[in-house]
């Protein structure tokens, strides 16, 4: 069997899996509820915090990471892999743990300080936002650093002999070039901050009409030994977040490949 | 004005040595080299794309060699193009005018009427990806053009063209180097590209320059034996000035087991007295045969010797001579008609005559 | 899971005391315990998807009216194992100067209470509240409450980690931390019942005699002495005495309306 | 001021959060504790569970992905962009509800069957593997991907005018010149499968000595108001996880960049 | 032995049209053509790489049309290289060798001689990011060739090479079609190149093959004015045959106001009868000037009247001459010592001449 046969297979092989994940949802399924629960002040307000925090720690991170990734992949200063390294540390320690370790910081006097004077951050929707970005900047950062080890440092060079300054360069060339690395990045950020619980739940809480984001109402649900109504919410996340991903994918496909 | 003062700069084990060089304003400055002999790196050195370990650059007598790169105003057209992948054809030239905030109508007209005159005009919405090699070197020539600095450096920029176009495209940049001043550092490899275009050349060897000059006297007058190689002159004696009058120079050849006679302003220096040692050298195209039963008109420079190899090539061939009495190996050019008329072959006594005027003093 | 061991599907409220129980268990009659600890409802859906267990001993008593209801108990096996009382707990040495309910609807005060869906210390908190506060006192507080804590000892943690200023849990939760948490009494009038943490025999246990064993040593003298070293209360007597008055135990509450979003 | 040094501080601060994160940890932190967790037998039986089924896990999940990402990245098939979609599913709908799914397919008859016949999984600790695995299957395959579509598919067919098969190609040439991300991919694989924690605790529970990870340890301890041996267990995770990540860059850095 | 029946393929806007063409076994075939005539893209039809929308590729008369790339057994040389980035020099050139298991020492010895010949011996370690051009386009070319095909496709493989060293390879290149049977399809820009190692050549225009032939038929006698203008017969006059003998031919050019007289053996195709259009043409370099004060001792040929440009380039001067009583425009090239000789000027009436053998009939 060729090379293209088989590694389609695997291609498809993933998909069923997960395919097979979705589908045996179906099993536990009751087309009322669904719509009952789609249609619910709480279930519609979950959605929306979920997207508008998703997209809004994702935008934060990713903004972030371009200049750090530009710094890890085309400077060379002292501590340079101890940065590189620490972008794995939210994956590392667990959600859960993250969360706890933002609570603890809240807890010491800096993090007092910042919640008097600033913004309150626990158990308040600043809280989701602050998680999600949390746990993004990691993986935001190391796929953008990664997609501009790719573009050779040469295209950025003859920019400048064109007179463009090291800025301009790297705002016309290499970020452009990466566009596709970048996109990924965007879109990996999202997805990880849609279904991001596990920080959020600490730090933020789970609060209805507040603070439940959808995985946190998929949680809640599961805590309660509501199986149906677990099984309507994952269909419903699926549904939202698969479809979203698609319908950006294929929009971008143009803008990006063009 | 674009100036080099004992520049020297590493790449892994290869290193570019001291070298000093001066271009003048408006002026088209052509280095030659044999590939791998540091010209590249002798441009992106001055360009700032590597560390000098020594040396200064400068422009228009302003030191740069600590400048970053886009404040030297100096365009370049690398070897490999490094056109931006992401870009258009259009975009990519006017990448520089748009760096600079050059909006002026003027400009915008000039860069429009340079794509039609290399002839990339129609190709201004492509994109990078599909052009053929000679149309990507175009656009990568007009990139460097139109950002609008006054001083260019070419990285064998017309090899991927073919000869009519390459010839029309010297004119075009002849015409611009004086409509827009430009001044120009240039690398090729094609001899009569550097006659054409280099008001000077420079002759590039393992990393260090050895000749500088006006193109014919450098092709005609090779400063040393690497530079005459390199030029094609594969025949190299050498020799001692046995006398010299006003006019022509005797030079004892040993391994030739001959004197030489040559003509006065064969060579850049002239040995001043005799006695002194020198070396004469003769392109393999220049040396005539003479089938030893014809009676011969010519007395001097005439050697007699075996014809010991015949190597067929195609329009010409190689055949390889041995003067009577030496080990020595000349090495001589006939074309193809030459041969079939002389009808020799390997064993053959024959007589090699050189022209005088084509004798080399190196 | 093999004939020999035992499958407890437990909320993380009772941790120690319950690993510590199941240790001693195995010791005396060789039976391996697995425990699966976790959000009462959380262990109890993990038990129902996979059909697979031998006992469920959730952090209160609701939920084994849930595993009840959907026939994930044999309802005939439940025993209560301890009693537990509500109360304020604080950060230890009451910084905010906490004495009673009233004081949670001062402004500035930062209150969780535990959901009230799905965790029943949070559902008697609401009981307390709704019958304690008037509408004004109740928005007061309502402004003041800061989150449902999604389990028991989630609820405790907040205090522990200082996120919030006081939280209407159980009085046990001083035990829990004692260094960090403190435990200010309700009014035994507040008080309108005594909670109760139960253990039951799973449906899908293939092994209920060796099950029924587990729960009866849960309840003997040995069990009992164990849960007490960790300040749980071992009978009605003792929740009440130290209420000061005799209250119900368990019973059902329903939420109203307006704690439950749709 | 430049890009350059732009860039640096945001590296720098996206360093200080994290470093920030952790040292806060220490308002917390008892000397004697730490030793005393680091040496119990459950911490180390943790530590080892933790680093062989994140390793496993990781191994597969990349093994898995480099031939769908091949397919993905240089084959045209119908349902690629299904595929393709589907790769950022086990991140958007949370790990907790991914463990549902993950139940409830179990629950089903093929997955019964499959229960039966084959390995068990559930409350057992391949389940953690099989957690790990499909949670990162998705973003293992998505940065494979990544990598490969930034290397030209010029080189695989100059390679096979030279006489190589399109599978070795591949292995020869397209494999290696994307090392670089694939590395990243496992690097990133893994060290998501040593944080996860929603998915293994819902597949695997949390039996001690038996499928309690490092992530599912710290989580008991904070369920039980055990603050301080959170905190220690978090800072062990950290040392473990940030210093085997260190090693493994420092090593492969002279591997990669040779 | 290579055949292409009627191939075509697209490009974007661009189109390949109905190219056939047949290389011999142990022949060397070279194509020529303007940049962007679309030689590359007949390459990667006959690899593979681009599909084709007609026709069929027959390699020693087996179809391989459809087979994959891998299967073809063609070598290949592209414009850009594509060398691994990841291995080394060496790796690079025993890709094709490992991938085809070969581990015979004679043919390992053989790589190594030619990596010796070309130059890269010192170079087998480097890795390909540090190598200069030329230095790079021999490490394709031994890649390629070690790959050990009987079939070899060189895109432009001498065009980063100076002088010397080009015409050194050509011979390693004859001495290996020998010596390896190498069935050689080529492209290149370079004239010389193409007449020194073609044995045939075909021109390719936008997209189609004009013409083939033998090297020095195509360049003298060009099928078509496209080819003509490609080889730089820029002078090109429409005629009408107005008488013919056995060895000249009378044709009358209205632009030119004159009747010219043209040796037979000038054109592929001679008109067969008087009245016939045909097309006359000659290099500007051919054109001879005469001062009309000084005595012709020519008459056949001869055009008076106007200079109208001196274009001063270098090495040579284009002259710009309009024949009395018309509006056409002839081009001549004189060398720089010829101007400097005739002391013309614009406007000076001046003599034209063409030397009948130099006059093309296209
Ligand atoms: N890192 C390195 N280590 C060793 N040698 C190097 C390194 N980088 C470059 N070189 C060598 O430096 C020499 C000069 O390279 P350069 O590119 O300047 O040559 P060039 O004159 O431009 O040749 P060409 O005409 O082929 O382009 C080459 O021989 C090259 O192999
Ligand atoms: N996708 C495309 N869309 C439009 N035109 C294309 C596309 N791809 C290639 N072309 C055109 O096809 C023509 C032939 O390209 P090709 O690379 O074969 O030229 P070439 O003869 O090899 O030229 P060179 O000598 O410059 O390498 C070029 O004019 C190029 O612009
Ligand atoms: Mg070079
Ligand atoms: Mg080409």
């Amino acid at each position: 069997m060729s090379l293209r046969r088989v590694s389609i297979l695997f291609a498809f092989s993933t998909f069923a899996l997960f395919a097979v994940l979705v589908l045996s949802l179906l099993y536990f399924y009751r087309g009322g509820l669904f719509i009952e629960t789609l249609f619910s002040e709480r279930t519609l307000f979950s959605i929306r915090l979920s997207i508008y925090s998703a997209t809004v720690a994702a935008v934060l991170a990713t903004a972030l990471a371009v200049p750090s990734a530009y710094a890890l992949s085309r400077c060379d200063f002292p501590g340079k892999d101890a940065v590189d390294t620490i972008l794995e540390l939210p994956m590392i320690v667990s959600p859960a743990a993250l969360g706890a370790m933002l609570l603890i910081f809240f807890n010491n006097p800096l993090g007092n300080w910042i919640q008097t004077r600033g913004a309150q951050f626990v158990f308040d929707s600043n809280g989701i936002i602050l998680a999600q970005f949390v746990t993004t900047l990691g993986v935001a950062t190391r796929l953008t650093k990664a997609a501009m080890d790719e573009i050779p440092q040469r295209y950025e060079d003859v920019a400048r002999t064109l007179g463009a300054s090291p800025a301009a360069a790297f705002f016309n060339v290499t970020l452009p070039l990466c566009r596709r690395g970048l996109a990924a990045a965007f879109i990996l950020s999202w997805a990880k901050a849609m279904g991001e619980f596990g920080a959020t739940i600490t730090l933020a809480g789970t609060m209805a009409m507040k603070t439940e984001t959808l995985p946190i109402a998929i949680f809640m649900k599961l805590s309660t030994a509501d199986i149906d109504g677990t099984v309507v919410l994952i269909l419903i996340m699926t549904a939202i977040g698969i479809g979203t991903l698609y319908a950006v994918r294929m929009i971008s496909r143009k803008g990006l490949h063009a | 004005m674009l100036e080099l003062r004992d520049i020297a700069a590493k790449a892994g084990t290869f290193a570019l040595n001291d070298i000093s060089l001066a271009v003048d304003r408006g002026s088209c400055h052509v280095i030659v080299g044999a590939t791998g002999s540091g010209k590249t790196l002798l441009l992106e050195s001055i360009l700032g794309l590597r560390k000098l370990s020594r040396g200064s650059v400068l422009l228009s007598g302003r030191e740069i060699t600590n400048q970053p790169l886009e404040k030297r105003n100096i365009s370049y057209v690398p070897q490999d193009l490094a056109l931006f992948p992401h870009l258009t054809v259009e975009d990519n030239i006017l990448y520089g005018l748009r760096m600079k905030g050059i909006k002026d109508r003027e400009h915008a007209r000039m860069v429009e009427m340079l794509m039609e005159t290399v002839g990339i005009k129609e190709l201004a919405r492509r994109s990078i990806g599909n052009l053929s090699g000679g149309e990507r070197q175009r656009v990568a020539l007009v990139r460097a053009i139109a950002a609008g600095n006054n001083h260019l450096l070419l990285d064998e920029p017309f090899s991927a063209l073919h000869q009519g176009l390459r010839r029309e495209l010297w004119f075009v940049l002849k015409e611009l180097q004086k409509s827009c001043d430009l001044t120009v550092l240039m690398v090729t490899h094609d001899m009569e590209e550097a006659f054409f275009l280099g008001d000077r050349v420079s002759v590039m060897i393992d990393g260090a320059i050895r000749q500088t000059g006006v193109a014919r006297d450098v092709y005609e007058k090779p400063a040393d034996t690497a530079v005459a190689r390199f030029f094609g002159i594969r025949n190299i004696f050498p020799g001692r000035v046995r006398a010299l009058s006003k006019s022509v120079l005797h030079v004892a050849c040993d391994s030739l087991g001959a004197e030489l006679t040559i003509p006065m302003g064969a060579a850049l220096h002239q040995p001043t007295e005799p006695g002194a040692r020198c070396t004469v050298g003769i392109r393999p195209e220049n040396v005539m045969v003479l089938k030893t039963d014809r009676p011969s008109y010519v007395q001097e420079n005439l050697l007699a010797g075996i014809l010991t190899e015949i190597l067929l090539k195609g329009a010409t061939h190689t055949l390889l001579f041995r003067p009577a009495g030496t080990a020595t190996v000349v090495e001589i050019e006939v074309p193809d008609y030459a041969l079939k008329k002389l009808q020799l072959n390997v064993g053959d006594g024959i007589s090699i005559f050189f022209k005088g005027e084509s004798l080399f003093l190196i | 899971h093999g004939e020999e061991g035992l499958l407890v599907f437990a909320g993380a409220a009772s941790k120690p005391p319950t690993e510590e129980a199941a240790k001693t268990f195995e010791k005396r009659t060789g039976v391996k315990v697995d425990l699966v600890f976790g959000g009462s409802g959380f262990v109890l859906s993990q038990m129902i998807l996979a059909k697979k267990g031998d006992i469920y001993f959730p952090g209160s008593s609701d939920f084994m009216e849930i595993a009840r209801k959907k026939g994930a108990v044999v309802a005939e096996t439940e025993r209560k194992v301890v009693y537990l009382v509500q109360a304020i707990n604080v950060q230890k040495g009451n910084p905010k100067g906490i004495h009673g309910l009233r004081d949670l609807t001062r402004p500035g005060v930062r209150v969780a209470i535990a959901n009230p869906e799905g965790v029943c210390v949070g559902l008697y908190a609401v009981e307390t509240i709704e019958k304690e506060f008037s509408a004004a006192d109740k928005a007061a507080f309502k402004r003041n409450l800061v989150n449902y804590m999604e389990s028991c000892e989630k609820t405790a943690t907040a205090i522990s980690l200082k996120t919030v200023d006081a939280v209407i849990g159980w009085s046990v939760f001083q035990h829990w931390d004692p260094a960090r948490i403190e435990t200010i009494p309700l009014k035994k009038s507040e008080i309108s019942r005594i909670g109760y943490i139960p253990v039951a025999i799973s449906s899908f246990s293939n092994n209920k005699v060796r099950a029924r064993q587990f729960i009866d040593f849960l309840l003997s003298e040995e069990g009992k002495a164990i849960y007490g070293k960790y300040h749980y209360f071992m009978s009605p007597e003792e929740a009440s005495a130290w209420i000061g008055a005799t209250k119900p135990v368990g019973g059902e509450y329903v939420l109203p309306a307006d704690w439950r979003p749709k």
